[in-house]
C-alpha cells in the first residue's frame, strides 16, 4: 500500500509539473491525463470506487477531448516556435503559489490531525445512487440544469458570430 | 507437486454435478498448492494469462472467419492456401506484420507515436476484466462494473487522437478528428440504452445483471432482457452504437480507405499496426460481451433444459453469433457518409434511445398488470416512437425530380 | 499505512502546482490546465477527508467529489468555448495580447 | 420502412453467403496455378521467333532485316546480323534480343515483318527474381517451333503457312522461268495477315 501510494503521489507530480511546463500543448494535455488518471487510481486506493470510475470517464473521455479539440482549433505557429511560454510576470505567479503550497504545507503539518486510519467508510454504489435520489436530489438536478446551460452557453459562445443572430 | 495433485483431483473434477465448476476448481487446486502470499499475486496471474490466451485466440480465429465470411458474401472461397482450407492464415498474417519494417516519419512525435497502440490495447483489455464469461467465471466482480466499462473504454479515444496526432499527417488527423466525433457521438446513445437495463436491474454490477436474467417465463422463454420491449429496443439501439463504437463498417468512416488513406492508422506499419488491429478486434469482443451480458442474459442457457453445458460455452457461442453479425454487416451495408453518422446518432439513436427509457419506467411500474398486456402496451410505444422517426427522416429525404441546367 | 497528512500535503503541492501554472503560463488553454489540476486538488483533499473522518455525514465527501467533477466538466466546456471565440476575434490565445477592452 | 433497404441487403448477402456453399455455379474464383482458363486464340503477350524444321538455329525464318528494330516503339529489340568469314552479311541472325521488361505488347513488329518470322506468344508467367538477366530474352529463348505455333494461334498459323507456301512457290517458278537470273524478292512484299479481333 506504503509503494503504491508512493508511485501513484510521484506521478501526479511529475504529471503536473511536466504538465505545466512542457512546450507543447498536445504533450501538456497528456501530461495532465497522467495526473488525473493517477488521482483516479489513489481514488481506488482510499476506497472510492464510484469517484474513481467517474473521474477517469469524466476527464480522459470528455474533458481531455475538449482540451484537444480547443487546441486544434486554436492552432497557431507562435506557440511551437521558439517563444517564451510565461507571461513576463511569471516569477510573482510562481512566488504567490509557492507561497501559498507553503503556508498550506506549514499549517497541515503544524495540525494536530490524529494519525490513526480508521476503518474504512463503505461507499457502494446502491448507496451512492440511493443518497443522489434522497438526500442530494436537489443538487443533483442544480447539477443537471447547471450542466445543460453550460452546454447550451459553450454552443452559443462558440458558434461563428454571423451564424448566431 | 503441483502436477500430481491436479492429475488426482482430475477425476473428482470432472464427476462434478456442474460442470461450470471446472475452470474454478481447477484453478483453486492450482492456487491451494501455493505459499499463502503468492496465492493472490499467482490467482491474479492465471485470470490475466487465461484471458489474453482466449482472446488472443479468438482475435486469430475472427480474423480468418471474417476474411472467409466476408469472401463468401462475394462468392469467392476467402484465404485457402496455408494450411488446409486455409486455417493458418492468421499465422501467416501475424509473421508478415512482426517481420514488416516498422516505420515512424522523421517528423513525427516519437513517444507519443509509440505510446498510442498501448493506450488503446491496455484500457480495452482492462475492460475485459468485469464481464461474467459463466457461472462463478468473472475476473473481477466490481460493483460498478458498467461504469469500469465505460470509463476504460473512454481511453480509447485519447488513443486515437495519440495516434494520429503524432504521425504529423493531415489524413491521420482528419481521421482521428472523425473516429474521435463519431465516438463521443455514439458514446451516449450507447450508455443511454444501457443505462435501461441498469435501472431496471437496480445495479451496476454485470454479475448481478446477468443473475436477474436467470430463469424461464412459462419454462420456455428465458428471462432475458431482450425479450422485454424496452430491451429489444434497448438492443438494437445498443448494437447500432457499439457498431459505431468499435469503427466497424458501416461505420468505418475514421479509416475509410477511400478517402483518407487509412485515417489514424496511415502512419503506422509493421507491429504497431498489428497492436491497433487488436485492439480494435478486442473491443469489438468487449463490446459484443458486454451487449450479451447486457441484453442476452451473459452466460444463461437459452431453453431450460440445456443447463448441463458449461455456460461459458453459452457465452462464446452468442459472442461468435455476434462477430458473424459484424462481419454479415460489413458484408453488406455501405459506409455512411460523415453528415449522415452524425445526424444518425444525434436524431434518431438519441430520442430513441430517451424514448426507450420512458417505456422502461412504465415497464417498472405496471408490474401487476397481466404480462401479454403490458408487453403489448410498451411495445406499441416504442412503434410509435419509431413510427413518428420514420416519418420526419422520410420527410426530409423526399427525393425531387432532378433538374439539369445545361441539358435541355 | 500512509496518514492523513500525506494525502493533503500531495494535494497542496498539486494546488500549488496548478496555481503556479494558471499564473505564470501565458496560453489561455494552459491557464484552464492549472485551474483543472487545481480542481482536482480539492477533489484529493476531499476524498482523504471522507476516508479519514467520516463524521456524522458518511458520505458527504463523495457526493461532494461527484458534483465537482460534473462541474469541472462544465466549467472546461464553458471555458474551452470562451477561448475558441476569443481566439476567433483575437487570433491568439496568448493572454498577454487580450489587453483590449473595446473588443 | 425505414430499414427495410437494410435488411434487404443483409438477405441478399445471406444467399449469397450460404449459396456459394451448395451453389458451385455462382464461384466465379478460378484456383489459378491447379485450375486455369483457357486463353483465347487471340491472346498475345510477348514476341517468340518461328523457326520451320528440327534445327532452331538453321530454321529461324527471320533473315536479320532489322525492321522489326526500326519499327519497335519502346525499342526492346537488338539484332546482330551474322557475318561469314570475309565479313558479308548473312540473312541469319547472330544476336536476337528481346527486353520483355520494356516491350509493350504492341504487336508491331509482327506486323512490318515481311518474312512472318516473329510472332506472338501466349506465355505469361514471366516472373523471376532478376529483372536484369531473366527477363532479356536471347535467340534460343525465343526460337520456338511452327508446331508451338500452330497450337497457340491455330487459325493464323494455318494462313501464315498456306502464305508462306504459296511465296514458296512463286518463288520457284520465278527461279525456273528466269533460268540462272538472281532470285530477286517479291515486288510488293505479300499481303500481311491481319488477326482478327
Amino acid at each position: 500500500m506504503q509503494a503504491a501510494f508512493f508511485i501513484i503521489a510521484a506521478l501526479i507530480v511529475i504529471g503536473g509539473l511536466a504538465a505545466m511546463l512542457v512546450r507543447k500543448l498536445v504533450h501538456a494535455v497528456l501530461w495532465l491525463m497522467v495526473t488525473l488518471a493517477s488521482l483516479a487510481a489513489l481514488f481506488l486506493l482510499l476506497g472510492a470506487q464510484f469517484v474513481g470510475f467517474a473521474q477517469i470517464l469524466v476527464y480522459v473521455g470528455a474533458v481531455a477531448i475538449l482540451i484537444v479539440f480547443a487546441i486544434l482549433l486554436t492552432r497557431n505557429s507562435e506557440w511551437a516556435k521558439a517563444g517564451r511560454l510565461a507571461s513576463p510576470s511569471w516569477l510573482v505567479g510562481v512566488g504567490i503559489a509557492g507561497l501559498a503550497t507553503g503556508c498550506l504545507i506549514a499549517s497541515i503539518l503544524a495540525s494536530s490531525i490524529p494519525p490513526g486510519v480508521p476503518v474504512p467508510p463503505a461507499a457502494s454504489v446502491a448507496d451512492i445512487g440511493q443518497k443522489l435520489m434522497t438526500e442530494y436530489v436537489l443538487p443533483l438536478e442544480a447539477v443537471g440544469l447547471l450542466l445543460t446551460a453550460a452546454m447550451i452557453g459553450a454552443v452559443i459562445i462558440a458558434m461563428p458570430e454571423d451564424k448566431r443572430g | 507437486m503441483t502436477f500430481m495433485a491436479m492429475i488426482t483431483c482430475l477425476p473428482h473434477m470432472l464427476l462434478l454435478a456442474n460442470p461450470d465448476e471446472w475452470l474454478v476448481r481447477l484453478k483453486q487446486t492450482i492456487v491451494h498448492w501455493l505459499p499463502g502470499p503468492w496465492q493472490f499475486v499467482i490467482s491474479s496471474l492465471i485470470t490475466i494469462a487465461v484471458l489474453i490466451a482466449v482472446f488472443g485466440a479468438l482475435f486469430a480465429v475472427a480474423t480468418l472467419i471474417e476474411r472467409k465470411g466476408l469472401g463468401r458474401i462475394q462468392n469467392r472461397p476467402g484465404p485457402n492456401r496455408v494450411g488446409p482450407y486455409g486455417v493458418l492464415q492468421p499465422m501467416a498474417d501475424a509473421v508478415k506484420m512482426l517481420i514488416k519494417e516498422d516505420v515512424v516519419p522523421r517528423a513525427a512525435d516519437r513517444v507519443v507515436h509509440f505510446l498510442a497502440p498501448l493506450v488503446l490495447v491496455a484500457p480495452v483489455m482492462l475492460a475485459f476484466s468485469v464481464i461474467p464469461y459463466g457461472q462463478g467465471l468473472v475476473p473481477i466482480n466490481l460493483d460498478a462494473g458498467v461504469l469500469f466499462f465505460f470509463a476504460v473504454g473512454a481511453a480509447s479515444e485519447l488513443a486515437v487522437f495519440m495516434a494520429g496526432w503524432s504521425g504529423h499527417n493531415k489524413y491521420s488527423l482528419l481521421g482521428a478528428m472523425r473516429a474521435i466525433a463519431q465516438m463521443i457521438s455514439y458514446e451516449i446513445p450507447l450508455v443511454l440504452s444501457t443505462v435501461t437495463v441498469v435501472m431496471m436491474v437496480g445495479s451496476l454490477s454485470l454479475v448481478q445483471i446477468v443473475a436477474a436474467q436467470g430463469g424461464y417465463w412459462w419454462g420456455v422463454i428465458p428471462r432475458w432482457n431482450i425479450f422485454a420491449p424496452w430491451g429489444l429496443a434497448g438492443f438494437v439501439v445498443f448494437m447500432i452504437a457499439a457498431i459505431a463504437e468499435s469503427n466497424r463498417s458501416p461505420f468505418d468512416l475514421p479509416e475509410g480507405e477511400s478517402e483518407i488513406i487509412a485515417g489514424f492508422l496511415t502512419e503506422y506499419s509493421g507491429f504497431k499496426y498489428a497492436v491497433f488491429f487488436m485492439g480494435e478486434y478486442f473491443g469489438m469482443f468487449a463490446i459484443s460481451g458486454l451487449a450479451i451480458t447486457l441484453f442476452l442474459g451473459g452466460w444463461h442457457a437459452p431453453l431450460p433444459y440445456l443447463g448441463w453445458v458449461p455456460s461459458f460455452l453459452w457465452f462464446f457461442g452468442k459472442l461468435f453469433i455476434f462477430l458473424f453479425v459484424f462481419i454479415w454487416l460489413r458484408g453488406t451495408l455501405p459506409r455512411l457518409r460523415m453528415d449522415q453518422l452524425m445526424n444518425y446518432a444525434w436524431k434518431c439513436l438519441l430520442p430513441l434511445a430517451l424514448i426507450n427509457i420512458g417505456v422502461a419506467v412504465i415497464w417498472r411500474f405496471t408490474a401487476g398488470w397481466p404480462g401479454p398486456l403490458r408487453w403489448l402496451v410498451c411495445a406499441l410505444l416504442i412503434v410509435l416512437a419509431f413510427v413518428w422517426l420514420e416519418k420526419t427522416w422520410m420527410k426530409s429525404r423526399e427525393l425531387k425530380p432532378r433538374t439539369y441546367h445545361y441539358a435541355s | 499505512m500512509i496518514p492523513l497528512k500525506a494525502y493533503l500535503v500531495l494535494s497542496a503541492l498539486l494546488f500549488g502546482i496548478g496555481l503556479a501554472g494558471a499564473l505564470s503560463r501565458r496560453n489561455a488553454i494552459m491557464v484552464l490546465i492549472g485551474i483543472e489540476l487545481m480542481l482536482n486538488a480539492a477533489n484529493l483533499n476531499f476524498i482523504a477527508f471522507w476516508r479519514f473522518h467520516p463524521g456524522t455525514e458518511p458520505l458527504a465527501g463523495v457526493m461532494f467529489v461527484l458534483f465537482s467533477i460534473a462541474i469541472a466538466a462544465g466549467e472546461a466546456a464553458v471555458g474551452l468555448a470562451l477561448i475558441i471565440a476569443i481566439y476567433r476575434h483575437y487570433k491568439t490565445t496568448n493572454l498577454d495580447r487580450m489587453d483590449s477592452l473595446k473588443g | 420502412m425505414l430499414g427495410e433497404g437494410i435488411i434487404k441487403g443483409m438477405v441478399e448477402t445471406a444467399r449469397n453467403f450460404f449459396g456459394s456453399y451448395h451453389d458451385p455455379a455462382r464461384f466465379v474464383t478460378i484456383q489459378y496455378p491447379e485450375q486455369r482458363v483457357p486463353l483465347k486464340e487471340n491472346n498475345r503477350n510477348f514476341p517468340f521467333l518461328v523457326f520451320d524444321g528440327a534445327d532452331t538455329e538453321k530454321g529461324l525464318r527471320c533473315v536479320a532485316c532489322k525492321i522489326c528494330e526500326k519499327e519497335c516503339p519502346p525499342q526492346c529489340i537488338y539484332i546482330v546480323p551474322e557475318r561469314d568469314a570475309h565479313g558479308k552479311l548473312q540473312k541469319h541472325p547472330k544476336i536476337f534480343d528481346i527486353d520483355i521488361s520494356t516491350c509493350m505488347s504492341c504487336q508491331i513488329c509482327v506486323e512490318v515483318c515481311p518474312f512472318d518470322a516473329i510472332k506472338m506468344d501466349q506465355e505469361f508467367e514471366l516472373s523471376t527474381g532478376d529483372r536484369f538477366s531473366n527477363l532479356l530474352l536471347h535467340k534460343q529463348d525465343l526460337a520456338k517451333p511452327n508446331d508451338y505455333y500452330h497450337k497457340i494461334h491455330p487459325t493464323e498459323a494455318t494462313l501464315v503457312d498456306a502464305q508462306l507456301a504459296k511465296e514458296r512457290q512463286l518463288a520457284a517458278q520465278r527461279k525456273a522461268g528466269a533460268g540462272a537470273a538472281p532470285a530477286s524478292p517479291p515486288k510488293h512484299a505479300p499481303e500481311k495477315l491481319v488477326p482478327v479481333g
